[in-house]
């Protein structure tokens, strides 16, 4: 590259600060301060990728967040490989490794180019009429398909960086630091209001800051100079934060908005360890001032897309900002003056400029007689209706346009040129007022949508607003912000504005061409490669709706979701259609603004810290004694205690065994337990049960089963009453959270009348279950002043105990069919509790048993669990758990429901037993049961809910849920698996000491 | 993300809360004397409003009061919040 | 047939740039009267109007769409389509659609891409196990092509899931259903309206109902934006506005309608093959064959017409995505979306008669109605056309929620999909 | 006798930061509706309890927690001895409230754990993970806010400029606070 393409000194470029960076292999240098788009085009690099459809070579168009073809792939490591980054956005740094996509076997030569000349029988939605035939080969068409589409690739191992989250609260917020946007944060910060000012550029001060000409000037200086001592001036106020690199991704209702803070994608890749790269914000603002500026818009002719056409905008900032020339015979094309504005300040530098075509005819305009001036031709009244150059534009014809602007006139004139910039004037970036649910108005002189109703406290200003010139924003905006935010002044009360700007624009959207349409390819979508007469196709094909279009010819739906062309798109249908622009209305616009890595919307939620890991008191002992844990919820469960050399079944077998020949220990703690307190706790306790509690005496344990309002069993537990007015609810582990919402719920609102408090206290309390014939001996132990006698203790009730001085709660209940005490022990105290529990248990085989070997002793006892035998379908009567629904009762939570037509019925699924014919089978919970398998189709009359083989009883049992079971016991039914079938008979579910001797051995 | 006026702790973020459907359906004082097709009524029937709907909340991860809204269901704008037991307020 | 799709006629077409190319539909003005009207121009009323002209002969019938057709529920969902549920009366109802979607393309001359890669369903604690391992073996039973997995077999169908046992919540086993997977959602709306517009039903666009007439306990027409039509049929499928016809003809239907979610990311070149759904860490992806990840997020709990959702819920779904699919942390969200989803207590939905003579409504399909659109639009025309379920939809009437016998696929639908 | 073992054995230090677990602190939930309740805890305690929402009451020996209009939180301003768990003051509103029908008395020490948290970056850190906004808060001695931290209930007490008192249900604790010490690291 002996060309040099730097033309200039210029403040955010420092050049001497070299960056050497590589692009498709080949080590290129750029200076800190350039993005990679700047940086390639120093180097004279347009070309930098393929489109998609096509395969059309394609060039940098823009310098801003609406590029949609110079995307790349960043660096090609597995974990810190990015696709579809925009050239255009990423700042280079030392080190930083790009490489085109979509192209194979390189950008420069791609053999998926020949999509091109396929084009005429790839129109929109060819694929929708097409590739049917074979019926079955569809997803060996896809195949291929898949493999051309899509664009980069992406990372194959897990992400090195890590993200964060802030909440923010301010008063007003400002999106976008413009010349609207600092007069805007200026204002309100100095008026007191807490404000947030944000801007996506590492700079501030929009395109005005670049701003170098004689024909912009406030109080007399050049605009750029007012605004850098306004900038200067804001960086000094308190309670102005002002955050760069920053863009909002999504502006929500209620004022909700959440910006993407990128603290690290600049820097070097060895100064980002430990660093955050990006934050992602969350902004709850009272006010917000939507200052976002505008887009060009391109101009649709044929062959629009070629590597070297530009936006006209983006020569400038990349001559003026970066000081980089995008070509050495330059060629403008415009339907407005601010083509103008780009060919000064290109004359300015010295950097040559062929022609400017304009498709106005008179225009009396400051800015072209000064053009004119210096002797660049101006061609009035003519339109681009082709160019060349395959890799790079080598030349532009150009033709006069008839007086009504649908036509070509006289002879074509040709112009060669390395470089086109395009203007077709300017669109207002009201995405995110959309977002926010505001609702836009067409306005007719200038074809624009502007922001009309808004849904919040919210106010967009500049030209997002659709005031496009200085003096129009400068005198607007300090009058709207005196209104939002209810000022008496502004300090911009009596600007001297100076503004050559001429207004006028002969807005064309879909310009004419010397050829039918059908030869030409007027690219409306470029990424996707969506041209207008796709949308004319779709429009005959009978898409009215801009939705349809959208889908049909899949414009807008690219990674720069249409920012550029989805007016054009627009402003076609409502030509071909005959219908008017505003009233099509505009497609919606969604969130994000720009593409947000899923890591920054994720932040810090990811690994430990996915979810919340809830431990018991005793938690770390179950650690040091090596237990395997089961999720239950968001706790961590102690499952079962491996010792060396066993597997799950071995330990299991040895705990089940040890719990009932001498003794077992479980951690509890999970449980939820809640404290009831109150007068009419007792009534409570009947509303919510489907038992009575009255005549419970204090001092007495009771197990409870609690129902939805539709009759289906929810939880269960037992609850101890503790005094005339006081008990404490025991539900099961998942159900904690659950539950005490639910109570609190019938309280406050249907039953407001009753005295009683709920409380939870689950995390309060460790609870030591200790069981087995040994129970009563160990737990004595511990606590050698209770009396433990049968008589002072017996079954189902509970003492207040003492363990030195610490108080604790001792109930003689039991989930094991075991003698068996569960010591409650404020939980700082509870793995101490544990350990004495296991000293004083060391001589009777005391062994620590997690929740496997608890679901298979409650099992052998024929105990439910809510949520493994329940699914939300069964009620008490279904469980064969009839003794427990009061009869008496006149109300209870479900009780209604458990009389409906369909749930009294006899032939419900009802739990059973399950008994295989050869003890050492042991079903697999979740099967399905049979009574005959020659019926078509199978009838399915139940299935396994749970299945364990009992080293107590030396067989296998199951429980299971039977279509009319309770009338079967005894009848032999089969369990269908893949490769063979088993044979069961119904029993009953109490497969262990149905008489209940071993709760008092 | 709404703001949600709690009647008892001030203006909080929706993650604070959680919604518990539509308001004033009082639970039956005798549901034995209903019907099936009565009971299904208060059970599962719902008007499921679009405009201005009367509903639940609960201030979950703060006061653990259940509370009444008027909210617009097709933009989600509140227009009030009241107590529990109190009357809806009529404009 | 008018204008038949295939390789030819687009190479036919292109000598003349396609400017040759007809109307896939017409846009009528409405009749007076027709023999029933489908109220919704999503998947599902237009599915319906096709087998009703099809299948019963019924063709002076007309779809009338508030908005533009497939503009609802149809163009917003993640297209994932399956069959393994757990009752008998799903299983029947979704291997019905499913047994139509192999077809469809061919049946509609239009490409609906239907693309059988496989639906794999997620275990992560042990009740999960225990709840997948049920519907296997029910699925097996049933007819319903789906195995279980273990940890290992899950790993080698999709090897960028993280199956590792250090993560917050292990992937404990899963289970595959191959002939499940995605198609083409517009496709799918577009290709049922040109296949009924072709035996000529009118597809009414951007024409709203305002009102429906009764005649003491029957339907005598609707109320629209563009004037009284007079039917005697009437089959609603408004999906999220469900309730709202159901109120202008004095209904209450069980439902309530809550924004759903989903989300796609940029699209990049092929890293999963497959449909992952896991309801314990709530995260469903698949990939298009544009190349986007299409990620489905949950329901919000409360009822909203907005058709926009809480953030919590969109972050709450990356999250899992990322504890998943570590690799995915720096792919790129390109554009979510809303949509409302009509939810009923058994998250079964309703394709029945009512009250009032009639008056039909196929609803409540919550966050999965897209996998049925073909077997639901089936159903519905049949019970339209004769005035009662077929055996398929029988279980699905409105009445099980007064008698209590409720399809509650909870356990199979819980999350969006 | 028992031995003690509370949830967070680390104090933990930061540049503007600091972080530890205070215990054993008595800890109450107190619920009631009645006038007289609120009197004669005021009685009882010589403390009167906050009726404005989001505010604290101190005495010399005890500080008073709004949570809802029935419901506070007083807990012990010193630090106790592990090795007894009777509580004067829970005896003391056992007889005068529970006994007397006038409200609810629940020993929640070992429910919640007291994390201090003292430093200029305390804030910062809360906004990393609570939707809260503490503008107002952090200005306003004594304010009391329930609210989420890391997706986990959390009740903030603002002791004094830089200082606050965090109270954790016990099991969610260690998760809180290891998620608290990730977030200080990166301040």
């Amino acid at each position: 590259m002996t060309k040099n393409l730097r033309v200039k000194k210029s403040n955010l470029i420092d050049e001497t600060y070299k960056v050497s960076f590589k692009f498709n292999g080949i080590t290129y240098y750029g200076y800190k301060g350039d993005t990679l788009a700047s940086a390639l085009l120093a180097n004279d690099i347009h070309l930098v990728g393929r489109s998609f459809k096509y395969h059309r070579p394609r060039g940098i168009m823009t310098a801003g967040s609406e590029e949609p073809n110079a995307i790349v792939q960043l660096h090609n490591n597995t974990s810190r490989t990015e696709p579809n980054v925009r050239a255009t956005e990423i700042e280079i740094y030392e080190g930083l490794e790009a490489s085109s996509q979509n192209c194979w076997p390189s950008v420069n030569f791609d053999v998926g180019g020949i999509n091109n000349f396929l084009s005429p029988v790839l129109p929109a939605g060819f694929y929708y009429k097409t590739f049917m035939w074979p019926a079955s080969f569809w997803e060996k068409y896809e195949y291929f398909i898949r493999k051309s589409a899509g664009l980069g690739k992406s990372p194959t191992e897990p992400d090195p960086d890590i993200y964060e989250h802030k909440y923010i609260h301010c008063d007003v917020l400002v999106i976008g630091a413009g010349v609207s946007g600092i007069v805007a944060a200026k204002t309100s910060a100095k008026n007191g209001y807490k404000t947030l000012l944000v801007d996506e550029k590492p700079y501030l001060g929009g395109s005005t800051i670049y701003q170098n000409s004689e024909h912009f000037k406030i109080n007399n200086q050049i605009s750029s100079s007012w605004l850098e001592k306004e900038i200067n001036e804001i960086k000094k106020i308190e309670n102005l934060e002002i955050k760069t690199r920053t863009s909002v991704a999504a502006y929500h209702g209620y004022n909700f908005l959440l910006a993407r803070e990128n603290l690290t994608d600049h820097m070097p890749l060895e100064q980002r360890k430990n660093k955050i790269r990006h934050r992602l914000l969350k902004i709850r603002a009272k006010k917000v001032i939507t200052a976002t500026g505008s887009l060009e818009r391109p101009l649709i002719f044929d062959n629009n897309d070629r590597p070297g056409i530009l936006l006209s905008s983006a020569i400038e900032k990349y001559a003026s900002l970066y000081g980089v020339a995008c070509g050495e015979k330059n060629v403008l094309f415009t339907n407005n003056d601010s083509a103008y504005e780009t060919a000064i300040s290109l004359y300015q530098k010295g950097i040559n400029i062929e022609a400017i075509v304009d498709n106005r005819e008179e225009i009396d305009s400051k800015l072209i007689k000064e053009i004119e001036k210096n002797n660049i031709k101006v061609y009035k009244g003519y339109t681009v209706v082709d160019t060349s150059g395959y890799k790079r534009i080598n030349k532009v014809s150009i033709m006069q346009l008839s007086k009504d602007g649908q036509k070509v006139i006289g002879s074509k004139i040709s112009i060669s040129c390395d470089c086109l910039g395009i203007s077709g004037g300017w669109t207002p970036a009201v995405h995110l007022f959309t977002q926010s649910g505001g609702k836009l108005k067409f306005r007719d002189e200038d074809q624009v949508f502007i922001p009309n109703i808004y849904p919040s406290d919210q106010i967009s200003i500049g030209s997002c607003n659709g005031d496009f010139t200085l003096d129009e924003i400068l005198s607007t905006v300090p009058k709207t912000l005196k209104e939002f935010l209810n000022l008496k002044k502004t300090d911009y009360e009596d600007l001297e504005i100076k503004s050559s700007f001429n207004k006028s624009k002969r807005n064309i959207w879909l310009l004419p061409s010397d050829k039918v349409i059908g030869k030409t390819k007027p690219f409306v979508d470029y990424q996707n490669d969506a041209t207008a007469k796709d949308i004319k196709l779709a429009l005959r094909e009978g898409f009215r709706s801009i939705e349809h279009v959208k889908r049909y010819t899949t414009t807008g739906m690219g990674t720069d979701q249409g920012k550029l062309g989805n007016m054009h798109a627009l402003g076609i249908i409502a030509e071909t259609a005959g219908s008017k622009m505003g009233e099509l209305g505009t497609t919606t616009f969604r969130p994000p603004y720009t593409p947000l890595t899923f890591g920054t919307i994720v932040g810090r939620n990811v690994g430990e810290y996915f979810d919340i890991f809830r431990k018991t008191p005793i938690h770390a002992w179950h650690i040091e004694n090596k237990a395997e844990f089961e999720n239950v919820g968001q706790w961590k469960r102690a499952w079962y205690y491996p010792k060396k050399g066993e597997n799950m079944h071995d330990a299991v077998q040895r705990e089940s065994k040890a719990a009932r020949d001498s003794a077992g220990i479980l951690d509890a703690s999970t449980l939820g337990k809640i404290d009831i307190q109150g007068t009419d706790a007792s009534e409570f306790l009947n509303r919510v049960y489907t038992n009575a509690w009255s005549k419970l005496a204090i001092g007495k344990c009771r197990y409870g089963l609690m129902l939805n309002e539709d009759g289906m069993v929810y939880d269960d537990g037992v609850t101890t009453r503790l005094d005339e007015n006081h008990y404490i609810m025991t539900t099961t582990t998942g159900g904690a959270a659950t539950v005490l919402g639910k109570l609190e719920d019938y309280l406050q609102t249907e039953w407001p009348e009753l005295d009683v408090y709920l409380t939870s206290v689950t995390d309060h309390y460790a609870t030591v279950s200790v069981c087995g014939p040994y129970s009563k001996k160990i737990v004595s132990r511990v606590i050698p002043d209770l009396d433990f006698s049968d008589e002072n203790f017996p079954h189902m009730s509970f003492k207040d105990a003492k363990i030195g001085k610490i108080k604790c709660r001792v109930m003689r209940i039991s989930f094991t069919g075991e003698h068996s005490y569960e010591i409650n022990v404020q939980a700082n105290y509870g793995k101490s509790v544990w350990e004495k529990c296991m000293e004083a248990g060391k001589e009777f085989n005391i062994t620590p048993y997690g929740t496997e070997t608890m679901h298979l002793l409650r099992a052998e006892k024929g105990f439910i669990i809510v949520g493994q035998d329940t699914d939300a379908t069964m009620t008490p009567i279904d469980l064969q758990m009839d003794w427990i629904v009061s009869k008496k009762k006149y109300d209870f939570i479900g009780k209604r429901s458990l009389y409906r037509s369909d749930t009294i019925r006899e032939d419900r699924k009802q739990l059973v037993g399950l008994l295989t014919e050869n003890p050492n089978d042991v079903l697999e919970e979740g099967a399905q049961i049979v009574a005959d398998m020659n019926k078509s189709p199978v009838e399915m009359l139940g299935h396994v809910t749970s299945s364990y083989y009992s080293p107590n009883l030396k067989k296998s049992i199951a429980l299971g849920v039977v279509r009319n079971g309770k009338n079967m016991m005894g009848q032999k039914l089969i369990i269908p698996m893949e490769d063979k079938q088993i044979n069961v008979t119904v029993a009953d579910p109490v497969f262990l000491d149905k008489e209940n001797k071993r709760l008092n051995a | 993300m709404f703001i949600i006026n709690c009647p008892y702790c001030g203006e909080r973020e929706q993650s604070e809360f959680k919604a518990g459907g539509e308001a004033h359906i009082v639970r039956p004082k005798q549901p034995t004397e209903l019907s099936d097709d009565e009971w299904a009524e208060y059970l599962f029937m719902r008007k499921n409003i679009k405009g201005i709907q009367f509903e639940r909340w609960v201030h979950t991860h703060g006061c653990r009061k259940w509370f009444n809204v008027v909210r617009d269901t097709s933009n989600d704008k509140i227009k009030a919040v009241y107590k529990m037991g109190e009357k809806p307020p009529t404009k | 047939m008018r204008n038949k799709y295939s390789l030819f006629s687009l190479v036919k077409n292109a000598f003349s740039y396609h400017e040759n190319w007809g109307k896939a539909w017409k846009d009528p003005e409405p009749k007076k009267e027709y023999d029933a009207i489908i109220i919704g121009g999503g998947g599902h009323g237009l599915a319906t109007a096709y087998y009703l002209a099809k299948k019963h002969q019924m063709t002076n019938i007309a779809v009338v769409e508030k908005g533009w057709i497939g503009g609802g529920n149809t163009g917003r969902n993640t297209t994932i389509i399956r069959s393994n549920y757990l009752w008998d009366a799903s299983a029947g109802l979704y291997d019905h659609a499913l047994k139509i979607w192999e077809g469809l393309s061919q049946e509609l001359n239009y490409n609906v891409m239907f693309s059988q890669r496989g639906v794999m369903n997620l275990a992560h604690n042990l009740q999960d196990v225990r709840d997948l391992k049920r519907r296997t073996h029910a699925n097996r039973l049933n007819g319903i092509d789906a195995v279980y997995l273990n940890t290992e077999q899950v790993k080698k169908f999709c090897p960028i899931i993280n199956t590792s046992p250090d993560i917050r919540y292990p992937v404990l086993g899963g289970t595959l259903q191959k002939r499940a997977g995605t198609a083409r959602h517009d496709a799918v709306a577009w290709g049922y309206a040109r296949g009924a517009d072709e035996m000529g039903v009118d597809i009414i666009q951007n024409c709203e109902v305002k009102g429906i007439k009764r005649n003491g306990d029957s339907v005598e027409g609707i109320e629209t934006t563009k004037g009284f039509i007079k039917t005697k049929k009437i089959g609603v499928v408004a999906a999220g506005h469900s309730s709202v016809i159901a109120n202008m003809a004095g209904l209450r239907l069980p439902l309530e309608s809550k924004p759903l979610q989903a989300l796609v990311s940029e699209p990049v070149k092929p890293i999963i093959d497959t449909v992952v759904m896991s309801n314990a860490v709530h995260a469903y992806v698949s990939q298009s064959d544009k190349g986007e990840l299409v990620i489905g997020a949950g329901t919000d709990d409360y009822v909203s017409y907005s058709q926009k959702g809480s953030h919590d819920i969109v972050e709450g779904t990356l999250n899992a995505i990322l504890e998943l699919y570590p690799i995915f942390s720096r792919m790129r969200m390109l554009r979510q979306w809303g949509g409302i989803v009509d939810i009923c207590p058994d998250a079964s939905p309703i394709i029945s008669k009512t009250s009032i003579k009639g008056l039909y409504f196929n609803c409540g399909w919550g966050t999965g109605g897209f996998k049925a659109t073909p077997g639901s639009g089936d159903l519905f025309a049949h019970t339209i056309a004769n005035d009662e379920p077929h055996k398929l939809n029988a279980a699905f009437n409105i009445n099980r929620f007064i008698s209590g016998d409720l399809v509650d696929e909870h356990g199979a639908a819980a999350v969006a999909h | 006798m028992l031995n003690y073992t509370n949830a967070i054995t680390e104090e933990k230090s930061y540049s503007s930061l600091q972080m530890k677990e205070i215990k054993p602190v008595m800890k109450l939930v107190i619920r009631g509706k009645k006038r007289e309740f609120l009197s004669a805890i005021g009685k009882s305690l010589n403390l009167l309890l906050p009726t404005e929402a989001n505010t604290s009451s101190r005495s010399d020996k005890l500080t008073a927690l709004w949570l809802s209009p029935d419901e506070w939180m007083i807990y012990s301003n010193e630090i106790l001895n592990s090795e007894s768990n009777e509580y004067e003051t829970e005896n003391l509103l056992n007889k005068n409230i529970s006994k007397t029908n006038l409200g609810a008395v629940t020993d929640v020490t070992d429910q919640f754990v007291l994390i201090n948290m003292k430093g200029d970056k305390i804030f910062d850190l809360f906004e990393t993970g609570s939707p809260f906004n503490f503008n107002d808060f952090r200005n306003k001695k004594g304010s009391v806010t329930q609210t989420i931290l890391a997706k986990i209930d959390v009740i903030i007490h603002n002791q004094n400029q830089n200082e606050v008192n965090l109270f954790v249900r016990r099991s969610f604790s260690q998760h809180l606070f290891s998620w608290m010490n990730d977030s200080a690291s990166r301040l």
